[in-house]
């Protein structure tokens, strides 16, 4: 009923180093439901989008979020991530890397064939190598995956090729064989870009020039299909439906149908009471009502993300209070965050005290307990970088009023009660935050985009990222990357603090991160730092509770999504 | 009459044509748009204002407002509404799924009110300040006091929350064989038409009332029932023809009203209609949507306006084309 | 498209004019009114509802003329195009030898004071939200006519004039009957001292009893002040009680113009006879022959060639469908537009 | 001999001098017989009365959060529990009427205001005036809601009460324009403004003191009708996160707030007490508004 804001999502990624040392870090961690009935077939289940997803289902051109899901059930990449968020076989059950790591061979699994029975080929993989790298794939707007082979051979610095022009680096060896050389060798080569290549239908799709594919009637209604559920029919703006692929190479799927809803949130919960609905996220807030549910299990498993409170710091009012280490450091301890997860989440989150939520196989246990709420502390720091209390509120160190304002974007209830406490516990340590009535996304967006000289109205805001599987901290932490400079601010090349971060993300992927303990090692000394200095105010990480039918099995629930739908299974009755 | 069809529809265009110029200057004195949300938070584009850029330019926004007005209507000439930002998809193909689920709730819900409210107010009228007429008359007014959406939620709640009769969301049922069925298409209706023609009928049985009462007074009425003409004869004769002409005018007014009032409770039913399309748009800055949607709701408004005028001409030989 | 044939000859209103005898206070010279139609796509004019058409005739100071006819004939659009109310199409008004037809503003606010109107409906004619006493007393504020206490004694004394008491200021239109509005409508035109009131229909709407007081008193008052009135209604015995003349008016047109006992008793035009003979008339011999009129009165705006009256004549000749009759006098001080008597 | 008649036409002396009723007074007297619109008042008033007079009943601060008491069950202390925020749900019930019957007054006013000069311009001028202007009027009737609010949202970079009258009185006065220029047309053909007129009175004299006098009746029938739709309209549009923040205490962000499954199934006392506010509210503005219509128009009652 109310319009749901998307936080900000950021693609991340997985280095290859957990592939090849086997480190399981949650393995195990979120296990599979329980289940001692012995399995089923068939059946439908239901899911949930929240809103209308988009209509075009050709792989990694929609820019909607549920579409991406629903594509994802449809078509498989070469590799996926498994339970223990390790690269396991998928199409390609088998590669190898060259000992200079810059060329990768695979092999594509025997099983592998489209859900209309013909066998998956490297004519296949070629079209989809094509595809992400064509003109026009990368001329929409749905193009905002061509990056994923930029490191090819071969491809141009534009990032895109003539349509249906295969770079050089891309080399078939046989039907069932090929691979891909790169321009400089990566450790996150692997996960972060080549795992991704997803073959797409030549028989269908090689017959329509590139130019066509957006619009086309495959890509309305995608018939063939590579993953465990095929598209059988699409509603727009309400629903679609999907049948079990008999020929998935994973393994023919238990349930026989399954379909993608779009419910609003509110309802969702009484859907999921009465059964309409199998299995759906839902606020952690109704997680105790819903347990009384009688048919219903719920799953909480942490969020691979993270919200956190900016503060621009080249402000033309305050930027030289909030550039200061220490003024942020008292914020994070001003700050009571278990009582707002309490309050926000019912309890349902993690602390955060860094760039990466403690539930990462990366993250730096040191960083425990660092920022336990201390207002005695807040006060003491504020106190160090002479911002007395005067009438009650602390000014700035030259006596000006201290009055920071808050952004916030509407639509979004549980946004605006973090501010509210924010708000409120600030004024604990005589911090005079203002909350700004709350304005449209786009528009934060644009005022954060547009924020070179600092005379935005935005002073301090409230974002949330969530990450994906590997935290590879290219792309949002380095002080060139086009993010921070956006939703950071931590961007100033003659601080040293800054400079050491920049050193640290490049050694993390470079050569030497090949090896996992000198990977380890150096993101343990980068988040150290990122805690340390605090370029933004690390808040919480909200868990995912989702409600699903006790007549559901088999589930993996992981903080990356509910895995394997290959395996899960509808018992009947109730 | 013709010419009085043409010539309204005629005076359509002047009308259309400023609100499109306004609605196309405020968008583009919005801060923000469509590609700097899809495009300025992808981490891994490089150079995102120069690609944000070139997105502009192959959407020719980067062309003065005027020229890109122009073009709007040059392509709109020829039934192009352009392509969704957001969606990538033509923006017809887009209209073409949301109006006629918002024209369908429109329409189910207008016929809910006149037939329920024309009969309720004739009734009313006939048996004037007895216990029927006072009762249904301040049923009426609590009716038309409960805000559509308030409506909604007791409906929700009472049939399909706590019932579980009647689903409470979208136009038909996902994977079942009778998907779609009308029968299907009916079940889902029940609920968002009867939210959005309640207050309505309330307020139709009011007017419907007052009108009846007006013209038991006039004159050929009083002739009439002298004359010794029964009742029943008198109220359908004379009565109620003369009677359902302010309704008949209203009725129009009412189908662009409905289509803005479905705007509501198309969110709260997450109805795939007019609405949820509007306000995505504009939330996401999609130009071409945002345009089309304000064209179709001016043009469903001034169309209503017209047929109610028509409707008006045709059945009071009073009121001719002037 | 004003006019099918040739334009229509002023030689008979002039002639009208010039039979008029002593010091005119007001002269309708040639006045018509023409309401433009709207049509086709375009919206063009595509006619004229001819509501007065040529019309022409003069008031002697101090007299009574008496507008007759059906309803829509444009008679109190006549009315209206005297007090300027309306601005006629054509021809000229002239009050007290001065033509007012185009005269504006403020000038012709002060020309105002010396005609007023009665208007036909005392129930509309009054604002309700006024009490009498700031009604009557409302043309001279505006006016700027004395001081407060002054305008309040001359409300009082008009009040007493048109027979009501001063207690009737501090109250309000609606606790008073229909005659006592009209009396206070009439107070209110008073006011400013008149030489001239035009009565749209001033007793139409009230009871008969009540309608012999009122004419009484406007008798009285014409009298008292020197009044002359244009008298108009529809009705044939009143305007017989009031008027010195009679003028009656079919589509917009004048067929017949004569001295109030010429009329009555020897009508010249058949739609003169026609009306007369409608009337009821108590003393008329009940042997008289009555006429009745067949078919409906033609749209104006689209008024049947020639005389206009054809139509319904029960004398109608050939030459009454092509040739337009001219208003010609003939019996002293009789006018007529009749083809039967050329 | 005029004075002669003033004896039967007249009205009688009664000794003292009676002062008349005004139509206002009179209209006053019916609706204050019309049980219904006295009901109407009486809670429109209570409702007023406990908005207003709001720190009376509740000892709560409506910005007082208690972050360690959120979602608390209705209690002694917390009559109606409190919100996710740990606020006194029946403080924000109390202070949120405040703010959905100031944006509902005061855009009804104005909407009346704007209606009222600008329909009585065109309506009282006509010609191209008027034929330009209600072009404009017809504009604007079209304008799309949305396009307005999320522009100005955008363009003023805030969101609120003051947003929100702007935006229900920027689309809500072509409808009363339209309607006031009716009604104007309609009293420039009536005998006593063209009386008026013909007695000299100027434009300005016979607009304000015989046209707007005679439009009181249908303007506070307007303005309560107006009231009760924008009270409607506030909610439904916080309701759907188009109106007013949420964490404004508001009617409808209540509502909005407590409009999911498991609140609505299983914690009524979050929704229902808004819901009833604001029906109530809106009921009491139609009872009054019914009874202003038959006051001053007493012809339409049966």
């Amino acid at each position: 009923m109310k319009r749901k804001k998307a936080l900000f999502s950021a693609a991340a990624v997985m280095t290859l180093s957990t592939l090849f040392a086997g480190f399981g870090g949650i393995g195990g961690a979120f296990a599979a439901t329980a289940h001692r009935a012995p399995i089923v077939n068939g059946g439908t289940m239901v899911q949930t989008f929240p809103t209308a997803f988009g209509l075009n289902f050709i792989p990694f051109l929609s820019t909607s979020a549920y579409t991406a899901q629903a594509t994802a059930y449809s078509f498989d990449s070469i590799l996926r991530f498994n339970r223990k968020d390790q690269l396991s076989a998928d199409i390609v059950n088998k590669w190898s890397v060259s000992p200079n790591k810059l060329t990768y061979t695979f092999w594509i699994n025997p099983k592998a064939r489209w859900s209309n029975g013909t066998y998956i080929t490297t004519a296949d993989i070629k079209l989809g190598v094509d595809w992400l790298l064509s003109t026009s794939y990368n001329k929409t707007d749905g193009g905002a995956y061509g990056y994923l082979l930029s490191n090819v051979a071969g491809v141009p610095k534009s990032g895109y090729l003539p349509d249906g022009q295969t770079p050089s680096g891309f080399k078939i060896l046989g039907p069932r064989e090929f691979s891909v050389t790169l321009q400089q060798a990566d450790a996150a080569a692997l996960p972060a870009g080549l795992a991704a290549i997803t073959p797409l239908p030549a028989q269908i799709l090689g017959k329509i020039p590139m130019s066509k594919w957006k619009g086309s009637a495959f890509d309305l209604h995608p018939w063939v299909g590579s993953g465990p559920f095929i598209t059988t029919s699409v509603v727009p703006g309400q629903s679609i439906t999907q049948k079990a692929n008999p020929y998935y190479v994973l393994g023919r799927p238990h349930i026989a149908q399954n379909v993608w809803k779009v419910i609003s949130v509110d309802v969702v919960n009484g859907d999921l009471a009465s059964g309409q609905v199998t299995i759906a996220g839902i606020h952690a807030i109704d997680a105790a009502q819903m347990k009384k549910v009688p048919n219903l299990n719920l799953s909480v498993v942490p969020t691979n993300g993270f919200d956190y409170l900016g503060w621009r710091l080249n402000n033309a009012t305050f930027g030289s209070v909030f550039s200061q280490v220490k003024f942020r450091q008292a914020v994070e301890y001003a700050l009571n965050r278990p009582a707002m997860i309490k309050a926000l989440y019912a309890g349902y989150g993690t602390v955060e005290n860094g760039p990466l939520p403690p539930i990462n196989f990366w993250y730096n246990k040191a960083l425990n307990g660092t920022y336990a709420y201390n207002p005695a502390k807040a006060n003491a720091l504020l106190n160090s970088i002479g911002m007395k209390i005067k009438n009650g509120w602390r000014t700035m160190p030259n006596g000006q009023p201290f009055t920071p304002t808050l952004t916030i974007s509407s639509g979004n209830a549980t946004i605006q009660r973090q501010a509210d406490f924010i708000q409120h516990f600030l004024q604990a340590v005589h911090i005079n935050l203002k909350i700004n009535p709350p304005i449209n996304f786009n528009t934060i967006l644009n005022q954060l985009n547009s924020d070179a000289n600092g005379k935005q109205p935005i002073q301090a805001f409230l974002l949330a990222w969530s990450l994906s599987n590997d935290p590879d901290p290219r792309g949002l932490w380095r002080s060139t990357d086009n993010l921070n400079t956006v939703t950071i601010d931590w961007t100033n090349p003659k601080d040293p603090a800054i400079q050491l971060n920049d050193k640290l993300i490049h050694e993390s992927h470079g050569m030497a991160a090949y090896n996992i303990n000198y990977r380890i090692a150096t993101l343990n000394k980068w988040q150290a730092l990122l805690n340390q200095q605090l370029p933004e105010n690390f808040l919480f990480d909200q868990s995912t509770v989702t409600a699903y039918n006790k007549n559901l099995h088999g589930v993996v629930f992981t903080p990356y999504g509910n895995l394997d739908p290959q395996k899960w299974w509808l018992s009947t009755g109730n | 009459m013709v010419s009085y069809v043409i010539r309204r529809l005629l005076g359509l265009i002047p009308t259309l044509f400023i609100i499109t110029v306004i609605v196309f200057s405020l968008m583009h004195l919005m801060p923000g748009n469509a590609f700097q949300a899809l495009v300025g938070l992808n981490p891994h584009i490089k150079d995102a204002a120069k690609v944000i850029a070139q997105r502009m330019a192959n959407s020719g926004l980067n062309l003065s407002w005027p020229q890109q007005y122009v073009n709007w209507i040059v392509n709109l000439l020829h039934g192009n509404l352009g392509t969704s930002f957001e969606f990538q998809q033509p923006v017809t193909t887009l209209i073409g799924t949301a109006l006629p689920n918002t024209v369908t709730l429109a329409l189910t819900a207008e016929l809910i009110i006149l037939i329920i409210g024309i009969p309720i107010g004739v009734f009313q009228a006939n048996r004037v300040n007895k216990g029927f007429d006072i009762s249904t008359s301040l049923f009426a007014v609590l009716l038309y006091s409960v805000p559509g959406f308030i409506f909604a939620l007791f409906l929700i709640f009472i049939f399909s929350f706590t019932l579980n009769w009647l689903p409470s969301m979208g136009t038909v049922t996902a994977a079942v064989p009778w998907s779609g069925d009308l029968g299907d298409r009916i079940q889902h209706l029940i609920l968002p038409a009867t939210a959005l023609a309640l207050p309505s009928v309330a307020y139709y049985t009011r007017l419907m009332r007052a009108n009846t009462l007006q013209v038991f007074f006039q004159d050929y009425v009083r002739t009439a029932r002298a004359k010794g003409l029964r009742s029943g004869r008198v109220l359908f004769r004379h009565v109620l023809r003369n009677a359902i002409i302010p309704i008949t005018t209203q009725f129009g007014f009412d189908i662009g009203g409905l289509v803005g009032g479905a705007v509501i409770l198309e969110q709260i039913f997450t109805w795939p209609g007019m609405g949820e399309l509007t306000i995505n748009a504009n939330l996401n800055r999609d130009y071409p949507v945002i345009l089309a949607t304000t064209l179709i709701f001016a043009v469903m408004v001034l169309l209503g306006n017209l047929i109610a005028d028509i409707l008006l001409a045709s059945m009071d030989p009073r009121v001719r084309y002037n | 498209m004003w006019e099918r044939g040739r334009p229509v000859s002023t030689l008979e209103s002039d002639l009208a004019l010039k039979k008029s005898q002593g010091k005119s206070i007001l002269e309708v010279r040639n006045v018509k009114k023409y309401f433009p139609i709207m049509g086709g796509i375009l919206r063009r004019t595509v006619g004229h509802v001819k509501a007065v058409d040529d019309v022409s005739f003069s008031l002697p100071e101090g007299e009574t003329i008496g507008l007759v006819g059906e309803s829509g004939c444009g008679k109190s659009t006549l009315g209206r195009l005297i007090m300027r109310i309306n601005d006629p199409t054509a021809g000229s008004i002239l009050m007290n030898g001065r033509d007012i037809t185009r005269v504006k503003g403020g000038q012709l606010r002060k020309l105002r004071h010396d005609f007023q109107m009665v208007f036909q409906d005392p129930y509309s004619s009054l604002n309700p939200r006024m009490s009498v006493g700031s009604l009557i007393a409302e043309p001279l504020i505006v006016n700027r006519r004395g001081s407060r206490s002054d305008i309040q004694s001359e409300v009082v004394r008009l009040l007493e004039i048109v027979g009501l008491s001063p207690e009737a200021r501090l109250r309000f239109p609606h606790e008073f009957s229909g005659g006592q509005r009209q009396r206070i409508a009439i107070a209110r035109a008073l006011a400013l001292r008149p030489k001239l009131i035009v009565a749209d229909e001033a007793v139409s709407a009230l009871d008969v009893s009540i309608q012999a007081q009122v004419l009484n008193l406007l008798a009285d008052l014409r009298k008292e002040f020197g009044l002359s009135y244009v008298f108009i209604s529809h009705n044939l015995a009143v305007v017989k009680h009031v008027s010195d003349r009679v003028a009656v008016m079919y589509l917009g047109r004048l067929v017949e113009l004569a001295p109030k006992r010429q009329l009555y008793n020897s009508p010249l035009h058949p739609y003169t006879q026609a009306l007369l003979s409608a009337a009821p008339e108590p003393k008329r011999h009940a042997n008289r022959e009555r006429i009745v009129l067949v078919g409906d009165v033609p749209s104006p705006a689209k008024p049947p060639s020639g005389c206009a009256f054809h139509t319904r004549c029960p004398k109608v000749m050939d030459v009454c469908r092509s040739e337009r009759p001219v208003l010609k006098e003939y019996a002293p001080g009789q006018f007529t537009a009749c083809h039967l008597y050329t | 001999m005029a004075t002669s008649m003033a004896s039967n036409a007249g009205i009688k002396s009664r000794g003292a001098v009676v002062k008349g009723k005004s139509p206002s007074r009179l209209a006053f007297e019916r609706f204050m017989r019309n049980p219904l619109a006295v009901a109407g008042t009486v809670i429109l008033l209570a409702i007023i009365f406990v908005t207003v007079g709001a720190p009376l009943f509740t000892h709560y601060s409506p910005s007082a959060m208690n972050i360690m008491n959120t979602n608390a069950p209705p209690s002694a202390a917390h009559p109606l529990g409190t919100d996710q925020s740990g606020y006194d749900n029946l403080t924000r019930l109390l202070y949120g009427g405040r703010v959905d019957l100031t944006v509902a007054f005061s855009a009804g006013v104005m909407t009346l205001v704007i209606g009222t000069i600008y329909g009585g311009i065109s309506g009282f001028f006509g010609g191209w005036i008027d034929n330009l202007m209600m072009r404009f009027v017809d504009v604007m009737l079209n304008f799309p809601f949305v396009v307005f609010i999320l522009f100005l949202e955008a363009v003023f970079n805030t969101s609120g009460e003051l947003l929100l009258i702007t935006v229900v009185v920027l689309t809500s006065w072509p409808a009363s324009g339209r309607f006031m220029r009716g009604v104007f047309i309609q009293l420039r053909e009536q005998d006593f403004v063209i009386g008026a007129t013909t007695i000299g009175a100027g434009t300005w004299r016979t607009i304000f003191r015989h046209m707007l006098p005679n439009t009181v009746g249908t303007l506070s029938v307007l303005v309560s009708f107006a009231v009760a739709g924008y009270v409607g309209l506030e909610a439904a549009l916080t309701f759907i996160g188009l109106g007013l923040p949420l964490t404004v205490a508001s009617w409808g962000g209540m509502l909005s707030d407590a409009s999911n499954y498991t609140a609505m199934t299983t914690q009524p006392y979050l929704w229902l007490p808004p819901a009833i506010m604001i029906v109530l509210t809106i009921l009491s503005v139609n009872f009054i508004g019914d009874g202003l219509r038959d006051a001053f128009d007493p012809q339409m009652r049966s």
